[in-house]
């Protein structure tokens, strides 16, 4: 299994700031068109995707029990 | 201790508090910089913004930036707060101070810590106006992020 | 009061009261130099500093600092504090503060203030070290003034 | 009469902050050479005049009744 967490707008557009995906494996850019579909968010285009705490790739894979975090652009500061 | 040089809060951040842990007998200078709540943005008024963090990654990226900045600008010393939750107009977001024995270096790991933040730490604003509100990113101050880690671009806040 | 923007102190400087004067609603930065007293310059260790002012022309030169800024960085707000007397090290020599809508501004008029101050304002500091004591001009940090007005240089201090 | 401060390294040389001079007008750059003879004050030529606390030239004339002060160069900050 693996928890996705999200932040900022796609939190309210998928009225929740954590999903559970039943699945074992599967890449950065898999998820995040998964993610697209299931939940109509917007603009994953421009996300970046953290796994355990780090920026990742579209072509790194993502195992059951990594923590995972949907990044938008950020605008701190 | 190191670990708390980066913080983020959920209360007001006192300036003092950051400064008094960049201060050290070698430094001869020490930069801050102070994000405040700004009322006017392109002739919008905001009423108040509403800040959120991935905590955790968020404190990392912090130390990340630090790891940058020590290797750019080995004799500095940096402290970052940045808060989060409901701000108003003038309240302080965030405090970056750098302390250094030179004023150079103070003044650019202090701006280079900024333009990172804006770059790599996941920390999002939103903004409330009279007539509407929303979360910012690319839409308005940002690009998104080219393929791999972000890299440092000028520009405004 | 615009006058008390400008000061020369002989007692303490307390950073908060310097940055309250430059905070307001516009503001979205406020960037803050801290000069303080360095224990080691050169491999020479200082005991303490002294500074002495030409009070009233200095608090004249500040003002005049402020001008050029205004000029160069229309949106800005300062606040210059400078001590004098006996300082000990850590302790603060000066506090400048910019606030701006924006930090890019804020970084570059607080960078130019420190750097006129040391062109034009009229300050000096002896320096006391073990094994003497020597008031600071040309032979160590400075070069003389060309005929007319101080340029900007590169300095480091 | 002339009113003229001294500063840091010259107060200390001439062993005075203040020197009354019995003129009634005198160039800056003639004030430097009469003061440099006089108190034997060292590193007059790096020095500024300022003249009612604004930067003068070596060609500017003081008048009595001006307040005038020598500037060596500054190390504020």
């Amino acid at each position: 299994m693996i928890t996705v967490l999200l932040f900022a707008h796609l939190q309210e557009e998928a009225k929740t700031s954590q999903i559970e995906l039943e699945v074992d494996r599967i890449t950065v850019d898999a998820l995040k068109k998964d993610l697209a579909q299931r939940f109509h968010l917007s603009q994953l285009e421009h996300a970046m995707v953290a796994i355990n705490e780090e920026f990742a790739l579209n072509e790194d894979t993502i195992q059951s029990g990594d923590a995972v975090a949907i990044i938008p652009p950020v605008s701190g500061g | 201790m190191a670990d708390q040089q980066f913080e983020i809060l959920e209360t007001p951040i006192e300036t003092d508090e950051v400064i008094k842990k960049v201060e050290r007998r070698e430094a001869g200078a020490i930069t801050t910089f102070i994000g405040t709540v700004r009322e006017w943005t392109k002739g919008k008024k905001t009423l108040y913004l509403e800040y959120q963090a991935y905590k955790p990654m968020a404190v990392k990226m912090l130390k990340q930036i630090d790891h940058e900045i020590q290797a750019q600008w080995p004799d500095t010393k940096l402290a970052i707060t940045h808060r989060i939750g409901r701000l108003d107009i003038s309240d302080i977001a965030v405090v970056i101070a750098v302390s250094s024995p030179h004023r150079k270096a103070a003044y650019q790991a202090n701006e280079y810590a900024i333009e990172r933040i804006k770059q790599i730490v996941p920390i999002w604003k939103k903004e409330h106006w009279e007539d509407g509100e929303t979360w910012i990113g690319d839409q308005l101050e940002n690009v998104p992020y080219p393929a791999g880690k972000p890299e440092i671009k000028d520009e405004e806040s």
